[in-house]
Parts: structure tokens; C-alpha cells; sequence
């Protein structure tokens, strides 16, 4: 049996939101400890890493380990039908085929229940390793949304630099080329608009463009995102979730000499 | 709630595919990859496409990749296991919807080194056994491909490209319980 | 001659919101009691009856009947000229082949006229019976648009149950089923927020979502939508029009056995 | 304001036409839809077509009905009188837009129940008659129907089943002056 | 060298908006006096002039005249991604193949660079003569968007006519037909929802609403609108921009018997 | 930052494309346009087009014309000379993309008046030359025209039609130092 209520259900709203363009299907693992969910976006150049704790939950019950393998589109059809005020309950049988989602309006008006169908989904578990990384920068996120948006315009491929002072996405394009410079800056009046750089060593990694942005839809989660970097690592951009968890994203640099890769017609 | 609002299905059918790459490893030797065509009668009748073999659709990936050993077993006979496999991965699935037919095709790409370039076999050649034909990347856009093959060889030819670039060599399998 | 002034012409904009998607033709019936109109949908599985009564105007004159045909498409587009504060006046002479909408900014310094054609359209006219229903369900317009919109997302049709507590609404489809119950509450601080369940006897009927959709379009006339049903009737979607009148949805239940219609391949 | 701006205009075309359905009544029998050939030459000619008949853009509902019977009377003979009519709608209006011509069709819908099934007719058979034939509502999809025909079909297969679940039959009609 | 720095950054990302759907391409003319632009569609029925003063930039340098040809869409991509709040900056070479843009953030935590490629763009240069019109209204810039934008619901031209009393906006099509009429009104709380008719005498024209469409598109640059007229010739439709210039755009009036001109089928 | 991501890129190639329309000033006489049959081999071979160069990218509008002018008297000879120039002016370009070329055509218009309709040439009547005909603005339509071709005719027919109503006629050009 797995039981656990959300008071907060919008923050599941939320979450699939942030990866229902980029994942398909994938196993929400339910174990005492945590809701999590770990998986490749179709093309397996990016990786998102979900951990809800146990203790995160007004409620959480988990008898034993199970995985739940979800379409996440049909899965955030049915939170669509959440109110963003509404109590969510996931509920599963140890043994069943079927989820259900249970929402109630704050004032017990309303109450709903969806069953949704599980699936069987074939998934490789990669393991990943706790890395120090030569750069980390807090940034609001809705400016790094902005700014992957805006870039997007231009060209398909950014870099990434980071040096003691602040954070620069670079990218060139059919129409010409385009910088922007983001300074450190802690002082501010409200903590989510700092701008902080934790450098051991000046790093510069160029990514595609359209995962950025696909993962900056994760923005509504949290305030503040956090750009985690070294030489030939893949780009970590996170979101906490407050007193329950994060979401991260794990992205693979782009080879230099690589042939683009949206080149084939389609 | 009394039973959903049927709608008009079509027959679902799991098939597992494999883009079979051969190199031969001389210099400037492009990549040569196995077509074989389809019997002259039925679905798509004479059309040449990349091996493939009904599944059942509860198959798992290691089920499809038996069966696959199995039907390239058949199709290339001994010529196959001279070569050393560099590279053997499932790349996911494919929806492809006929009129009639929901088709789920499961795509494997396999590299493997031969010594030298392996041969094709017209239709009658052997009795029993379907045409087959090796291309490199290039001729396959020439040939009449069907649309599903078409979506199949893209499907591969991103995978691979993706490949280059991928997450996973970053990170270690973990093995489940 | 017909005349009518309307001094809310935002009114007349919303029931042409409602309708027009329903219904592509149809004759707008002036008489001296109220201007009315009556129209099956195209399938003639929903049929829309509204009457503006003549009192509920700042001017009404009807020197006799007349039935005015007109595509409510070329109409809505007319009146998306009005502004939301235009005073909005129909003139029509008894011979004539046009209808002229007048619209009048409130500070006068702006009028318009358009005059539309008026077309010929054959069509029935049906009598509806004053039925007593078994159940009359008064709740929120936008709880209602709501719940008909979510359910869309998951099945095609919806059984909608009744008992003494509250009423159900339940479908199915490909990727799982969902049930949304409201609860009788006439404990609300605005009267508009509650849900009010009149019963004579349970009653259960299914129903086409997309009818529904289309007929909740109507919510911006009402804070309250009332739903009423019998066994093996149709169900009436009703919305009162304040001082003025009301526009009601009727809706045949679907025949169990039925085959879902929208199977033709187009 | 000094009249509208003029646009090129398609020429106007009104027409009646009838998806006629025959059912023996037999157990399993499926009922049969009749198709008349369309001439030789001109508009979409030797196409098969639901019965049809053009009518002017100012018929009422009446004329059209007795412009059909005209017809099927003409192309049926005595074989239809024969029969009970079971049901008989009019469907509503559709707009098929050819290059040169914009056509409403008016369709409607019978159904009668014969003794025995009725019989097509060979182009010739008869002097001056078109050809008919009669399908059942399977074969119908197998034909090659012009567009037109196709939008027809489909609108009458889904007002037959609106039909079963229509508001009407809740309804009493109103008699108006 | 020319470098213009504008605090107002949000009038240059109007401007594009204002012009980019009518001209494709266009020379930016740079002198000491001013920034202008003056251009026509490409169907060559309207003409666009833009003059932005020198003396309404923060700074504002121009060694020697210089001409900066750009495709006024991908302007407009790299303007999209300056803030509404931010300080732009255009510099260019003299000789240089390129413009680049500053955008700079208020607080100056933010700073972008784009260097946009500049295009060789054969334009001829028109003569603008300085005429007495027989009409000039002034009116709410909103107002006149709304109107051609209403009736271009309705049908495809528009003819003006000005009287002592006001302007009328009369169209006709399939449909039916309409009339505007809007009152000289200078009783007003706010200058800016004045209607003013300046008349020489009475003046009736007509034009093609998809113009007048797309230059309405300039409203958020100004709250009022001048429409200037006179007989057989070009219909002025002018923007003021505060302490910095105008946008003008010249729209030629249809010939009576002129065939409609979208008739050609694409 | 490190140069730009380079894409697949088709050749590009400059055409510059003259609609010329010959007026005999005859009462009722429509206006004639020149067709040129494309050579039997190559792109769009054997379709007929507007007369058209192959100009360098960089070609000024002047070097355009001057080209344009080569190939009009090399096409017609003295037959175009004793016409009067009634109008020419550049309506701008148009971008067509085929599978591989990028193919930007500038297109202008051009109206002389003859005393005589000028002939048409068969393909062989003259050693090298390709074959001509004149066709009226409806003949046009008629004729099978590659899509390139139909883009030009619509946008010289716009531009004319614009050009009864256009700016430019009101306002003086400017002669740049």
C-alpha cells in the first residue's frame, strides 16, 4: 500500500509540468524515504533527477517499495484537473495496476478521484556520483528563463562561462551574435533576486539551446535556480522545492565538432 | 462508471527492428547496413526495410533482442558471427499507425566489424528465404523506403548522433534488484 | 417595425457567445412579449431555447411578429464591434431583408450602425412540454464549466448522478476513468457559491461532454448554471438572465448501446 | 458608402440529393444504399453518386422532396412504390466548393423496406437511364467516390446515428401558422 | 562611428513592433540631426517615416552620415530580448558590416550585447512634400486601432469622411455594412482622449483596411493618432513620440475602379 | 564566441526574371507576355518560363537590367527595338527554395508597344535559340507552369494592380549623392 497527501497539490501541478515535454513515460519509485523519479529524455542527452521526501508529505505511507510507471502527459492531463488550492492524494496498491489521484477543494466541497492506468516501462537506473563541482551559481529563475528564451531567438547552441564576477551566455546565429552578462550581486533587497558565484575555477561549456529551455520550465517551482559546472561534466540545473525535495536536470555539453544535430528533415 | 465509450480499435502489433550496421574497417569503407524485403503478398508487400520480427507486445527488451538474434541467425547465417558486435543498444520505440494497424516497432542498432563487405541475396536465391541488400547511409535515401522505415532509419540516424553527445557516459548503470 | 434598446448591450454579446459555436442559423422571433429564439445544433442532438422578455429592455416596440434569420457567426462578429458599455439598439422594419445594430458609447461621442442580411431559414419549431424533473441541481456557472472541461480532458461522455448529498459527475477513457462529486452547501457567504440539490428521485443519465463544453460557454450570463433531469429525458442546462429572461440547453441522453458518433474518419 | 467590393464569384449550384436505404427486413441483411452514375461527360463525369437532382437556389423543402420523388420514381419505377417508407428526413445543407462551381447540396434521407432486394441496372440497359447500383454501407467506403458523395455519406451516416439520440423525438413539433 | 544611447529603451522595441509586418527590410539613415527610416511595403502602397531627433537621445554621436540597412524582423528578435525597463545603446562603424546592440538593466546588474549583420539594401528615397491637408483629425490612438480593426470584420476597405461634426468610418461586404461616426469631443478629463477635426473642407477617401491594421500597430507609441487628408491624395497617419520625433505612414487611396487586388488565389 | 553553428546549406542563385508585356494598341487587343521553354535537360527541364538570367548575387539592380537587356535582344532581335518602352520598373524579389538551390529571382516589368504582335519561335527554328511564345494574362493560366513560374506571374499581377493605387506615384524620388 502507498498513500501520501500533499497538502501544497499545486506543487505537483508543478513539477509535471516541468517534465512532461521532456520525458514520456517514466517510473515514480515510491519507498519509505521518498517519491522519486529519475529519467532520459527521449534523444538520452538529458537526465531529470526528482526526489520528494517522505517527511515533505501532510501524510505517507509506503509499505513497501514500489514503481509506478506513468505516461507523464496522461498524469498531468489529470493534475490539469486539480484546482491549484486543492489537497492531492496518491493512492496504489502494492499489487495493482492503477494509481489513483485524489483532490479535494480546501473546503470539502469538491471531491475527485482519477484512476490512472499504470504502464510497464523498460528503464535503465543511472547512478550519480555526488560531484564537487569548479562552479556553481545561484541565480533568480526567472531570469535564466528569460535569458535561454531570448537566446533562442538567435542561435541553437549556448556557452556557458563563468568567472569570479558573474555568469555570460554567449550564442551566434544566422542573424548575427549575442552576449548576455549576468553580475554577482548580493545586494539585494529580497534573497531570490541575489545573483551568487561559487567558483574554484573559471569553467566555459556550450549547450543546446532547447533543453534549457525545456528545463526552465521548471521556474514556478522555485525562485531561485542554481547552474552547477566543471570541464566535461554535464551542466546540473536545479530547483529546490522547499521542505520537500528538488528537481535537477543533467544535460551533456555539446562536442565541438559535432554535426548538428536537428539537421535530419523531418 | 459503466465501462468507457469503445471506440474503433486497430489491431495492435509489437515488431522488433534492428538497423544492422557493418564496418569492414578499411579506410574510407563507409558503413553498409542490411535491408531486407518484405513477402510480395500482405501489408506493404515488396517493400525493403530494416530486419524486423513480430514481438509479442509483453515482450521484454531482452525477449526482442532473442528473437532478433534469431532472425539475424537466419538471414545472414554464419556470415554474421565472424564479426566482432562494437556496439549493441535499443534505442526505443515507434508508433507507426496503418488503417488497420497500430504498429509499435522497438529499435535496436547493432555495429558490427567484418573482414570483408557481406553479400546480398536476391529473392529466389535460397528458397524460403526473403531478398536481402546491404546500403550505406547515402543509397538508403534513394531507395523506396516505406514512411515507417523512413521514421526508423531517422529515428537511428539521431540516436547515433545523440549518442556522440548523450548523458549516459557520464553516469553508471545501476544494476535493480 | 421592430425596435428594442438594450441598455447593457454586453448582454446580448455573451448569449451570442453562447450560442453561435452550437448553433450556425437561426430565426430570432420578435413579438410583443419578448424577443426569443429557438435552434437545434446540427446534429440535432442539442437544442438551445432563449427569450429575452420585452419588459427586461429600455425600449421594446413590435408592431407585429417577425422572425428574423440570421447566421449567428456574422451576427457575433457585428457585435464584437460593441463595446462592453455600448447601449446596443435592434431596428427592423416588418418588410425589410436587414437588421440594423445600433451601438451607442455610454458619453455618446461615439455611435455605429450595422446592418446585417437577413436570410431564410427553414426550420421546425418544437414544443417543450413544462416537465416536473426529478432532480434540479443549482450550482456555481464556473464549477460547472469547470467540470465538464476536466472531464473532456479524460472520456467523451459523462454520467451524471444525482442524490440527496450532491451530484456526481463520472467518465472514462483510454488512460484511466475520473468521479467528481459537489456536495449540497448552502452554508456560502455569497448565495452565487451554492450548491443546491432539489430531489424527487435519484436519477443517473449519461451525456456527450462536448455539448456540455458548448453549452457552459453560456456561464458569463449567470452566476449559476441549473441542471435539470428525469429519467430517459433530456437534461436542461439552464441559465436565468437577470430581469430579463433565461437561456436553456437541452440535451438528449446518450442511448446506451449507441455507438460513439464521432467514429466517421473526417 | 458606394457599394461593396467585388469578388470573383463561383457560379451557384443547388442540388437535391437522397441517401436511399432499402432494408428486406430479413434477419442479418444488411440495408442497401442506392448509387446512380453520373454522365459520361461534364463534371466529374462517370462517377458514382447518391441520386440527386438539381433544384433552384430558391425551392423550399417541399419542392425538393417532390423534385426527389420525381426522380427516384423515374430511376426506380414501380420497384420503390412497392415498399413501406420507414423513415424519411430531411438531413440539412452541405457546401462543396468545386473550382468553378459552389454547390449546396441538400440531402436527405430515406429509408423503405422492400420484399426483395431491388436490383441494379447496367449503363445501356435501359435507353437514356443511368446506370444504379446498390451497396451496403461497407462496400460504400470500397467505391471511388468523388468528395462530394464522400461529405454526403458521411453526413448522413452521422445524422443516422445523431438520430438515434436526436432531441427531436422529445419533442413535439409546432405546427406554425 | 555612431553610438545613440536611448534610456527609454521600450520606444525602439515599439518602433520594430510598429513597422516590422509592413517592411521587411530597411535603411537606417544616421546624421547628426537625427535616426530616421523611411521605407515602403513591399507592395508599394504604403510608406513608412520614422524620425527619431538626436536631440532626445541621452547621447547621441555621429562622426559622418552613415546608412545601416537591416531586416527589421530579426531587429525586432534581438530588441524582444531587451527589458521594457532597460537602457539601449546602438553603436556602428563607420565601415563596419555590423550594429551592435546595448541593452543595459536599470540597476546594471544585467548587460547584453547583440551585434546584428547589416544588409545592402537598394531603396529609392521619396520626396516628402510639405502639404496643407483639408482635414486633420486627432483622436484617441486606441479608439482607431479598434475601429479598423472592427470593420475589417466586416469588409476590406474603408471609405473616411471628415466633417465639421467629426470622422466616419464607413465599410461594406458580405455580410452587411457599417458605420462609425466619432464626434469632435474636447470636453474632456484627459487631453488625450480628445477627438479634434481641424477642416479646410469636407474630404471622403478610401483605403484598404489592412493597412490602416498594421499601422495601427504604432498605438502604444502615442495616445493620440493624426489622420490628415485631402482630395486624390495620400492619407497620413502620424505618431508623435514624446521630446524624440514621429512615425508617419502614407497610405495611398484606392482608385474607384480599381479591381480588388487579393483576388489573385494563393 | 566560437563561430556559428553551420546548417545544411542549398546553393544559392541569383535569376533576374522580366515579365514583358507587348501592347499593339489595336482596339481590344489584350496585352501579350513572352514565355521561354526552359532547355530539355536540367532543372525544371522543358517547362516554360518567364525570360530569365543567371546574375551574381551581388549583381546591382543596374547590372541586372543591363543583363535582362542582352537576353531580350538576344531572344526577339530587332523585333523589340521598333516597340516603345511604355513602362519598366523593378518589382522586387522573390525567394523560391528547391530541393537543393535557394533560388532568389528578381523580378521586373516591363511594357512595350508594337505595331504588330510579335511571333512565337518552335524549339529548332533557329540553331541554339530556345523556343518562344506569346501568351495573353488568361492563356497564362493555362498553361502548365512550375511553381517558380506562377509565384512571378501573381507577383507582377499584384505589383500591377498595386501599382494603379501605389505611394510612389505621389511623391518624387529622391536622387541620392
Amino acid at each position: 500500500m502507498f498513500e501520501a497527501r500533499l497538502d501544497q497539490g499545486v506543487l505537483l501541478k508543478k513539477l509535471l509540468e516541468a517534465m512532461k515535454d521532456l520525458v514520456s513515460d517514466a517510473n515514480f519509485e515510491c519507498s519509505p524515504q521518498a517519491l522519486s523519479l529519475q529519467a532520459m529524455d527521449t534523444s538520452h542527452v538529458a537526465l531529470v533527477q526528482m526526489t520528494l521526501r517522505s517527511d515533505g508529505f501532510a501524510h505517507f505511507r509506503c509499505d513497501r517499495n514500489i514503481s509506478m510507471g506513468m505516461n507523464l502527459g496522461n498524469m498531468s492531463k489529470c493534475l490539469k484537473c486539480a484546482g491549484n488550492d486543492d489537497i492531492i492524494t496518491l493512492k496504489a496498491e502494492d499489487t495493482g495496476d492503477s494509481v489513483t489521484f485524489l483532490f479535494e477543494s480546501p473546503n470539502q466541497e469538491r471531491h475527485s478521484d482519477f484512476e490512472l492506468k499504470l504502464m510497464d516501462i523498460d528503464s535503465e537506473q543511472l547512478g550519480i556520483p555526488d560531484t564537487e563541482y569548479s562552479a556553481t551559481v545561484k541565480m533568480p529563475s526567472s531570469e535564466f528563463q528569460r535569458i535561454v528564451k531570448d537566446l533562442s531567438t538567435i542561435g541553437d547552441a549556448v556557452l556557458i562561462s563563468v568567472t569570479k564576477d558573474g555568469i555570460k551566455f554567449s550564442t551566434s546565429g544566422d542573424i548575427g551574435s549575442a552576449n548576455i552578462n549576468v553580475r554577482q550581486n548580493t545586494q539585494v533587497d529580497k534573497p531570490e533576486e541575489a545573483t551568487v558565484v561559487d567558483l574554484q575555477e573559471p569553467v566555459s561549456l556550450s549547450f543546446a539551446l532547447r533543453y534549457l529551455n525545456s528545463f526552465a520550465k521548471a521556474s514556478p517551482l522555485s525562485s531561485q535556480v542554481s547552474l552547477r559546472m566543471s570541464k566535461d561534466l554535464p551542466l546540473v540545473v536545479g530547483y529546490r522545492i522547499v521542505d520537500m525535495g528538488e528537481i535537477n536536470f543533467y544535460l551533456a555539453p555539446k562536442v565541438d565538432d559535432d554535426e548538428e544535430m536537428d539537421n535530419t528533415n523531418e | 462508471y459503466p465501462g468507457k465509450v469503445e471506440k474503433a480499435k486497430r489491431a495492435e502489433q509489437s515488431v522488433a527492428t534492428c538497423v544492422l550496421e557493418v564496418r569492414t574497417g578499411q579506410n574510407g569503407a563507409e558503413p553498409q547496413l542490411l535491408l531486407v524485403q518484405r513477402p510480395e503478398k500482405g501489408l506493404l508487400a515488396g517493400l525493403w526495410e530494416f530486419p524486423g520480427v513480430t514481438v509479442s507486445a509483453e515482450a521484454s527488451e531482452k525477449d526482442r533482442k532473442d528473437k532478433m538474434d534469431d532472425l539475424l541467425q537466419q538471414l545472414l547465417g554464419s556470415e554474421l558471427s565472424i564479426g566482432e558486435v562494437l556496439q549493441r543498444q535499443s534505442l526505443g520505440s515507434i508508433v507507426h499507425i496503418f488503417s488497420h494497424i497500430r504498429m509499435t516497432l522497438h529499435v535496436e542498432n547493432m555495429a558490427v566489424k567484418v573482414n570483408s563487405p557481406p553479400a546480398s541475396r536476391a529473392a529466389g536465391d535460397e528458397a524460403g528465404m526473403p531478398a536481402t541488400k546491404w546500403v550505406t547511409q547515402k543509397q538508403l535515401q534513394g531507395e523506396g523506403l516505406s514512411s515507417s522505415v523512413c521514421k526508423v532509419a531517422k529515428f537511428a540516424a539521431r540516436s547515433n548522433a545523440s549518442g556522440k553527445q548523450g548523458i549516459k557516459r557520464f553516469f553508471a548503470a545501476v544494476v535493480k534488484d
